[in-house]
């Protein structure tokens, strides 16, 4: 079972947590534009590595926060978690939509 | 290859067993071959057994970049059946489950498999119209199907609980009789003897590191035996199909994460069939060696590690006491996971790529031993063909782009 | 009268002699005494025929004394308490316990299986696989046959009537294994203030101790360890678990322990430890290999080192006069135990040129004679070892030997050497190293946070092993970032020089290995040498491969016992070193764990909340069956006086159409959304344009996915100029909250929009039928309600019958209606004062089969029913709903290929042709009447409309909608196909009157 | 086996009379938290996992939201001043009352209870008085706040009362493994043989 940490609660039991799939994928601005290949690579495609993944997990149990995780496919180990900014999830930022990073950190 | 046949055991047992020789060659990669099939599990060596026997081409390698049927056809829980609920879904896995009627003689090792029956068990109201649809539409592709209440379940298998008053109580399943079980090993085994016998070469120990892409067209793959060119390439690496997809510049519409299942020690014969329960997540049947053989669902996070979190598998011990309260005592031997490869619409890819020269065969996800003949099948035509058969053209790429999905999450919640 | 005990010995061991205990073997009355286990009160009886095998039905006896036993297999206990599989040498004996062998018919002494024995060639690695194919279709035949031999126990005959809890458990350092390693780590990190959970197995802590006549700080080493258990658990935040089993070692450090409660555990049988441990040392000690031979499986070969933990601990001396054959100086120790216990050992035969070390002098000046050089090839006896035959020791394991002398003896104690138990370094992902000196696996590099100690880490001396788990726990503690205390490890008495063991891998016979008598590896699975020898003739040449084939290690004992001895002769017969064949994958469980108590608490009443409204006892006491929609128990409908449910619902159904029904809605899911970017958000969300909601209005509101497909729906109001209230189906309310949340901040932050669940907070009563509007203004409304100023769609706040309410004029029945949300607290007080109100009306409560009735009636869809993830909003025919104004989730996917078909499947109403068949919900739809006609649709809601007087249904159906006034056909099985019209899917008032007056 | 447990003693009761209000704001926007704490008459906490007390507890939820919990007469007045005071800001005030129960929890053995089904580390060191933390009992998702070293608050919402209260009972009525007493953390209850 994992221990994830959340940007805002601290370290905390997977079982907290639910899963948002793979992080940077963005919403095309305009959808009309695309393709439908194009379309389709935006809906279903994933890079699914095997290695380094960035990932969106949600503090389902607790805060309700989306943040990114840096984590690895094979060894399951956690590199970092960060608060978003932009869309998706993409960017790791400190900013995290205006509110203050890490002011959820444990006093 | 040395035919099976009782007298051959005899006297092979009065020979000490001094006389058999190996089930498949070790072969050595030549430098190129007619086509080359990604993947010594189940399906990788199907496809070439199939190229071989149906198609004539015999100078085919199986690349295993372990040992063969180590990868999800040696750690899955083998439940086999045709009773998908769309009509595409079914007519493949129908072919497959023909094919497998008929597998042990075919390929002269016996595959062990048991036609015990499949439920599936409803729990809510929903779940009743779900089956009711789904085995109407089963029985009118030709494939068998019933619809059976809690009295008939509960004779059928003694052990569940039909308690109206249960949490999630049974009230109702759907029931393919020809359905059952496999014994995993053997499939590959089976698989790769009688491909060896018609030419094909297994290589294990053997990864695919590169796939050489010029022009558009596939010419050959980089191993960690060397190079290999070949300008028909078939990848059937299941939970890997993504990093294979890369070395070839593509990604696919498929994302692999951990699937654990477990058995339990040996106890005497309790369970005579299959049960699977999508709303109380879980699927058991009992091995011809007596262990309970369950499995747990998917882990929800992307991962290569052939393990899962431990939390999934209290809650299919929950399920399965839930269902069977007796089982409560019985203990778990040992658990493991693998790496499947889940599609959006809980479908396969058998498919042509945009690479020329370049098929995959993926995205079985939590479901595709069942299909391990069939698919072998329709994708060693694909090859051959250089088309899909009109069996496998529904799964193609291009539903993604098309919209034409097959959602079998309904029926495949609990897909195995 | 007691039971004999012959075997007994006279004094020793840490037994309780003043508490017998009487138990049965297979009917037969023995007994033991407290501190007992049930392999050592059976050895003290005199058994020694405890099971079958699984293939060749041999009997067996007991060869260890712990969890690597793989042949004495039970059935404890009867009824639903029955234990199904514990190896004897792991229950504790208790007064009453009854026991049962598990292999064997009619019993474990005469077995008519055995006959299996005689075909035991025939039988060989892989035998299923070329058999039984002929002719094709006998196989079930066959298999029945197969299936009937299955298993060893039996499952409980009825539910478990015990208890199983969780416990979740933080420390500092986990330590895994109680014997002096174990205990020297716990010891310093317990000094150092450390939290420390320290778990064994076994029921009292010491390990290999218990069972050794060693001396720590001069003082006999049980006494030093009953000593660090007492300091233990005296100390604060350290948590002492005996018979708890860490059988689990899974990612970022989370390990789970079975903890046998047993009669003191206060009701609860077991118990799960969920560990999440910053440090784990790793002091499992190490397991002793048996020595293969011909004929190895008799009842009377057994483990050197069990027969000194039997005879140490348990005061039971397991033979009378005893060969020890070894190819290493433990097992002289157990020779020595032995000699001093009484026994005649009538040879020690140590394979080794040299013979032993400073123990070997010991035994000789006990009298015990030593053949050096020498290996015991082949035992006599079948129910019981009755001699050894002895031959000279060539060095070389694949030829033959010349001449054997036989030695009579009933025991034969064996020690092939020692392996570390990495069981849980390996299941966290470590490697392994081979030490080609000490001939064991190692542990070699971690993958998490754990350290090795003690004979886990290939320490096989006392002294070294103190030292060691000191160190252990000294660099958890360093790791863990913690200070450490100064401890300094105990004297152990001078540990005797060793000579070093040699390779004996397997030991030659007269004939040739494929010849020979049996030479077992695997003594559960019958694995033989011949059979490894055979696998890898056969191509299975990769270990796990052999394992597969063969079932080498794949008992009960998972190979504890024969694993290493298996993976040696595979690499003698590949000609490759040992550490190039590797073991298999280590897993868990490191022994067998019970379903129950991985499923904790939360099975039965507990396993899986039931959510109920406010209003849920009210529906009780009705007498409501209920329907389970999510985790909800909502009321399913009303019966009154042995209704059955058609007649209860006609009579809800006309009920509302004609006079007043009242609804408990209160799971519809419910969120408030406000901010200043609200309304831009739901337009993004939402497929309608809910810009031109005014204040106070109501609409009706869907969700698709990114790819086009419908996913939820519901009615929403807008409250305020920036705030809205949106309700969603039952099931889908928490999805569909965190799929807002996730584009909100992931996707939008830029968004100033708040979102909060307000599902519990109220509850919702619908109020349905052309009263309804009597009987709130009956109640007293501070709003006007009629038509003009409380229209149809709008939404209020009100204050309704003294209670503080808000009043949407909505209608999911096409009947006038209002849908009286109000806080929790209240809706039983507002229910039942409706209910007393409405009297005059003839109020009538109605369940969701009623409202599905009324809403198929009007045509109107349940998400998840009359949906299934492949439908659009343009195949349900609303495509009114779409904005074409704006952008909004999935709207690019309609646009697909696909999705612009004109023979997708569509949404339609089906009349039965004969006007009285209720098609059954899922029934699929055909072009003509043909049997093997394709098939074109089926049927998602179906009823019998009691207001219309005939059936209804709603259909997908392929280009249904160009197919109004067609004729298809219902394939209702084992029946002539039904014709059935296509009509427009609204049945009732498609003006939409009714609601509107 | 089947002798009954003596059960861990905790006490289970349901604190009556309460409302609640769920806020939401951006902290860095001072104004509006400064208008909002004139209204409570007390500071919000801006460290996760704490609470503060005062007339109202205060739980911090997240790093933009809040749960007020004050006497049940108080809550919608309460709401209303807020919604008042906040009107001009990006805030959002529900009362959510109806919404939830609270529960109480004390005795000595009460974190031994707790931890049968929460995965936090309830270790004093760990989570003392004064702390809080939205997590998971059983299978309900739960506000639980340490109140004093015996004595926790369960803040659940209304339709996973009953299940809470049944898998509280269940699991005090299991007992615990050791007693929490005095400064040992545990007697050992099995003797060796
Ligand atoms: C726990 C579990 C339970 C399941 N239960 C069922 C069930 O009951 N019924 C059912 O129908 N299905 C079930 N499945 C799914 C089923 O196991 C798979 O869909 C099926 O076995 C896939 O077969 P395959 O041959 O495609 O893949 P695999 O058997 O996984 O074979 C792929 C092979 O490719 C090899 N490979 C990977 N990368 C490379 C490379 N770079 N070079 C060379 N070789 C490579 C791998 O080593 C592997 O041997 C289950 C799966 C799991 C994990
Ligand atoms: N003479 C020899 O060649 C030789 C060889 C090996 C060991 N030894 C002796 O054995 C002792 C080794 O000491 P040690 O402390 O390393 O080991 P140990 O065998 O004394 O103790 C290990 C303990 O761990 C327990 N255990 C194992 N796996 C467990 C699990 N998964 N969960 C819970 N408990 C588990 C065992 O039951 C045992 O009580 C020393 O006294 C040493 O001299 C001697
Ligand atoms: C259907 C089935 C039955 C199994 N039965 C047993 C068994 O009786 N004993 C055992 O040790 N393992 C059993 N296994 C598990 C394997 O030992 C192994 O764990 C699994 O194939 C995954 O491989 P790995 O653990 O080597 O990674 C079984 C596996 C499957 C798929
Ligand atoms: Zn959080």
């Amino acid at each position: 079972m994992l221990l994830i940490e959340c940007p805002w609660c601290g370290p905390r039991a997977e079982t907290e947590f639910s899963y948002g799939g793979e992080a940077g994928i963005f919403r095309p601005a305009d959808p009309h534009a695309l393709s439908d290949a194009e379309w389709a690579d935006y809906l279903f495609y994933r890079s699914n590595p095997r290695g380094t993944h960035r990932e969106l997990w949600n503090h389902a149990q607790g805060c309700r926060r989306w943040f990114g995780v840096e984590r690895d496919t094979v060894s399951y180990r956690i590199k970092r978690t960060y608060c978003l900014s932009g869309a998706s999830g993409g960017q790791p930022d400190g900013s995290a939509g205006g509110l203050e990073a890490g002011s959820g950190k444990r006093r | 290859m040395k035919h099976y046949s009782a007298l051959g055991l005899l006297r092979n047992a009065l020979g000490r067993n001094r006389r058999w020789t190996p089930a498949w060659r070790s072969a050595g990669p030549k430098k190129s071959y007619d086509a080359v099939i990604v993947g010594g599990g189940g399906h990788g060596l199907a496809t070439a057994y199939y190229l071989a026997r149906d198609h004539g081409l015999r100078n085919v390698a199986v690349l295993e970049k372990g040992w063969i049927g180590g990868g999800n056809t040696g750690r899955n829980t083998c439940i086999v059946r045709s009773n998908y609920l769309w009509t595409e879904a079914s007519l493949l896995y129908e072919k497959s489950l023909k094919l497998w009627e008929g597998l042990s003689r075919d390929l002269n090792f016996n595959v062990m498999f048991s036609q015990r029956g499949v439920y599936n068990l409803g729990h809510s109201l929903q779940d009743l119209r779900d089956i009711e649809r789904r085995v109407n539409a089963n029985r009118l592709n030709g494939i068998d199907a019933e619809v059976v209440g809690p009295a008939k379940i509960k004779k059928a298998i003694p052990c569940i609980n039909t308690s109206p008053g249960a949490r999630y109580p049974i009230l109702g399943a759907s029931l393919q009789r020809r359905g059952g079980v496999a014994r995993h090993d053997a499939v590959a085994w089976g698989f790769a003897r009688a491909a060896d016998a018609l030419g094909v070469d297994i290589i294990e120990q053997c990864e695919v590191t590169g796939i050489e892409v010029r022009a558009g067209r596939a010419l050959g793959v980089a191993t960690t035996r060397g190079a290999i060119s070949s300008e028909r390439i078939g990848v059937a690496v299941a939970g890997n199909a993504g990093v294979l997809a890369k070395m070839a510049g593509l990604r696919l519409p498929v994302e692999s994460h951990p699937l654990q299942a477990f058995v339990s020690e040996p106890v005497r014969p309790v369970l005579n069939t299959v049960v699977m329960s999508g709303a109380v997540h879980g699927y058991i049947s009992q091995s011809d060696k007596g262990e309970l053989v369950v499995g747990a669902g998917i882990d929800a996070y992307n991962g290569y590690g052939q393990r899962g979190s431990f939390p999934v598998i209290e809650q299919a011990m929950q399920a399965v006491i839930e269902l069977f309260p007796a089982f409560s005592r019985v203990r778990m031997l040992r658990l493991w996971g693998g790496i499947v490869d889940i599609c959006p619409d809980a479908c396969p890819i058998v498919s042509k790529t945009p690479v020329e020269g370049l098929y995959f065969n993926c995205g079985w996800g939590t479901g595709g031993f069942k299909a391990t003949p069939g698919a072998g099948w329709v994708f060693a035509h694909t090859l051959a063909c250089d088309r899909p058969h009109e069996l496998n053209a529904p799964f193609s790429l291009e539903r993604f782009s098309s919209g034409a999905l097959i959602d079998e999450h309904g029926a495949a919640a609990v897909a195995h | 009268m007691a039971a004999a005990q012959p075997n007994r010995l006279p004094r020793g061991g840490r037994i309780d002699r003043s508490r017998p205990l009487a138990f049965s073997f297979d009917g037969k009355a023995l007994e033991g005494f407290a501190g007992d286990t049930l392999a050592s009160a059976l050895l003290a009886g005199g058994v020694s025929v405890l099971g079958r095998s699984f293939k060749l039905r041999r009997p067996r006896g007991i060869v260890g004394s712990g969890a690597e036993e793989p042949n004495a297999i039970m059935q404890i206990g009867e009824g639903a308490t029955a234990q199904p599989n514990p190896p004897a040498t792991q229950v504790p004996l208790h007064d009453g316990l009854t026991a049962r062998s598990t292999r064997g018919w009619p019993g474990v002494r005469f077995d008519l299986g055995a006959v299996n024995g005689a075909l035991g060639r025939m039988l060989g690695a892989g035998f299923y696989y070329k058999t039984f194919m002929w002719p094709r279709s006998w196989w079930k035949h066959y298999e029945h046959a197969i299936r009937k031999s299955a298993g060893f126990g039996r499952v409980p005959e009825g539910p478990d009537p015990d208890r199983y809890e969780h416990m979740n458990a933080h420390c500092d350092v986990l330590v895994a294994g109680g014997g002096p390693a174990g205990l020297m780590a716990a010891l310093v990190a317990a000094r150092s203030g450390a939290r420390v959970i320290l778990a064994d197995e076994q029921n009292e802590f010491g390990g290999s101790l218990l069972a050794s006549g060693a001396r720590i700080d001069a003082a006999p080493a049980s006494d030093w360890a009953a000593a660090a258990v007492v300091e233990l658990r005296e100390t604060q935040d350290c948590v002492l678990l005996p018979s708890s089993t860490v059988f689990g070692y899974h990612d970022h450090n989370f390990l789970t322990i079975a903890e046998r409660c047993g009669p003191q555990g206060r009701g609860v049988r077991e118990r799960l430890w969920r560990v999440r441990a910053k440090q784990v040392v790793l002091a499992q000690g190490s397991l002793e290999r048996p020595l293969v031979f011909c004929n190895n499986d008799r009842p009377g070969v057994m483990l050197a080192s069990a027969v000194s933990t039997y005879i140490q601990r348990y005061g039971v001396l397991p033979g009378r006069r005893a060969v020890v054959f070894t190819n290493n100086d433990s097992a002289y120790q157990a020779a020595i135990n032995l000699a001093v216990a009484g026994a005649e050992v009538a040879a020690i035969v140590d394979s080794r040129a040299g013979g032993g070390g400073e123990l070997a002098a010991g035994a000789q000046s006990l009298g015990i004679p030593v053949l050096k050089g020498h290996v015991v090839s082949d035992v006599a006896g079948r129910r019981r070892v009755a001699g050894a035959r002895i031959a000279r020791w060539e060095g070389r394991s694949w030829g033959t030997v010349k001449s054997t002398t036989r030695i009579d003896c009933d025991l034969v104690a064996v020690s092939g050497g020692w392996s570390p138990a990495v069981h849980l370094h390996s299941q966290a992902g470590g490697q392994l190293a081979w030490d080609p000196s000490k001939l064991c696996f190692l542990p070699a590099k971690a993958r998490q946070a754990n350290v090795s100690a003690g004979a886990g880490n290939g320490k096989w001396r006392l002294g070294e092993c103190l030292a060691d788990g000191l160190r252990a726990g000294v660099e958890a503690l360093s790791e863990a970032g913690l200070k450490t205390a100064a401890v300094r490890a105990p004297d152990a008495s001078a540990d005797a020089e060793e000579k070093m063991i040699e390779p004996l891998w397997r030991v030659p016979a007269a004939k040739d290995a494929d010849r020979c008598p049996m030479q077992f590896i695997d003594l559960q699975n019958d694995t033989t040498v011949a059979d490894i020898r055979l696998a890898a003739r056969e191509g299975y040449r990769n270990v796990e491969h052999v394992k597969r084939y063969t079932a080498l290690g794949f008992g009960t004992d998972q190979g504890k016992l024969g694993n290493i001895n298996g993976m040696a002769v595979l690499a003698d017969t590949l000609g490759k070193p040992i550490a190039d064949v590797g073991t298999t994958t280590f897993r868990p469980a490191y022994t067998p764990v019970s379903f129950g108590v991985c499923a904790g608490e939360s099975t039965g009443p507990l396993y899986d909340p039931v959510r109920t409204s406010a209003i849920h006892e009210w529906h009780e006491a009705a007498g409501a069956p209920m329907e389970t929609v999510g985790q909800w128990h909502r009321p399913w409908y009303f019966p009154q006086d042995g209704e059955d449910i058609q007649a209860a619902v006609a009579r809800e159904c006309l009920a509302v159409r004609n006079s007043l029904g009242v609804m408990d809605a209160s799971t519809l899911g419910k969120i408030d959304a406000r901010g200043p970017d609200a309304l831009e958000f739901l337009e993004r969300i939402y497929t309608h344009d809910v810009a031109r909601m005014k204040v106070g209005r109501c609409a009706y509101g869907m969700m698709l996915g990114e790819d086009g497909m419908v996913m939820d729906d519901g009615v929403m109001a807008r409250t305020a100029e920036r705030g809205f209230y949106l309700t969603t189906t039952t099931g889908g309310a928490a999805a569909v909250l965190e799929w807002m949340e996730k584009w909100l901040q992931t996707e939008w932050p830029e968004l100033e929009v708040y979102l909060t669940s307000l599902t519990d907070h109220y509850s919702t009563i619908a109020v349905a039928g052309p009263n309804s509007r009597k009987l709130l203004e009956k109640l007293g409304c501070d709003t006007p309600l009629d038509r003009e100023r409380f229209a149809f769609m709008a939404m209020k706040p009100a204050v309704l019958a003294g209670m503080r309410v808000a009043l949407f004029r909505v209608s999911f029945s096409g009947e006038l209606a209002f849908e009286i949300n109000i806080d929790s607290r209240h809706a039983l007080d507002m229910w039942r004062t409706l209910m007393e109100a409405g009297k005059e009306f003839c109020i009538t409560p109605y369940g969701t089969e009623t409202m599905h009735v009324l809403r198929a009636e009007k045509g109107f869809i349940i998400a998840g029913q009359d949906t299934d993830g492949s439908v659009t909003p343009v195949d349900l025919g609303m495509k009114w709903l779409l904005s074409k104004e704006k952008d909004f989730l999935g709207k690019r996917s309609l646009e697909r290929p696909d999705c612009l078909r004109d023979d997708r499947k569509q949404w339609v109403g089906l009349l039965a042709g004969d006007g009285r068949t209720v098609l059954p919900e899922g029934t699929q739809l055909v072009g003509d009447s043909g049997e093997a006609a394709p098939m074109c649709g089926h049927v998602t809601s179906s009823y019998f409309s009691a207001c219309l007087g005939h059936p209804i249904a709603l259909a997908l159906v392929a280009g249904g909608r160009r197919r109004r006034g067609e004729t298809i056909y219902a394939a209702l099985p084992g029946r002539k196909p039904l014709p059935a019209q296509i009509v427009p899917p609204v049945f009732y008032d498609p003006k939409g009157k009714r609601q509107h007056v | 086996m089947s002798e009954s447990a003596p059960p861990a003693g905790i006490a289970i009761r349901v604190r009556s009379a309460r409302g609640f209000i769920n806020l939401r704001l951006n902290p860095r926007n001072r104004q509006a938290l400064e208008a909002a704490e004139r209204v409570l008459g007390q500071q919000a906490p801006l460290s996760a996992n704490t609470f503060t007390g005062g007339e109202h507890n205060l739980y911090w939820l997240g790093p933009d939201e809040w749960l007020i919990a004050t006497g049940a007469q108080r809550a919608s007045e309460l709401a209303r001043e807020l919604a008042e005071a906040l009107k001009d800001f990006h805030a959002a005030v529900n009362d959510v009352s109806g919404g939830n129960v609270e529960l109480l929890v004390s005795g000595a053995n009460a974190s031994m209870v707790l931890a049968k089904g929460c995965p936090l580390d309830l270790h004093p060191r760990a989570f003392a008085p004064g702390q809080c933390a939205q997590t998971g009992l059983g299978r309900a998702a739960v506000l639980l706040a340490a109140v004093d070293p015996s004595t926790y608050a369960i803040v659940v919402r209304r339709s996973f009362a009953r299940y809470l209260r049944r898998w509280l009972e269940n699991a005090d009525s299991a007992g615990v493994p050791f007693r929490a007493a005095g400064k040992r953390q545990q007697a050992g209850y099995r003797s060796s043989p």
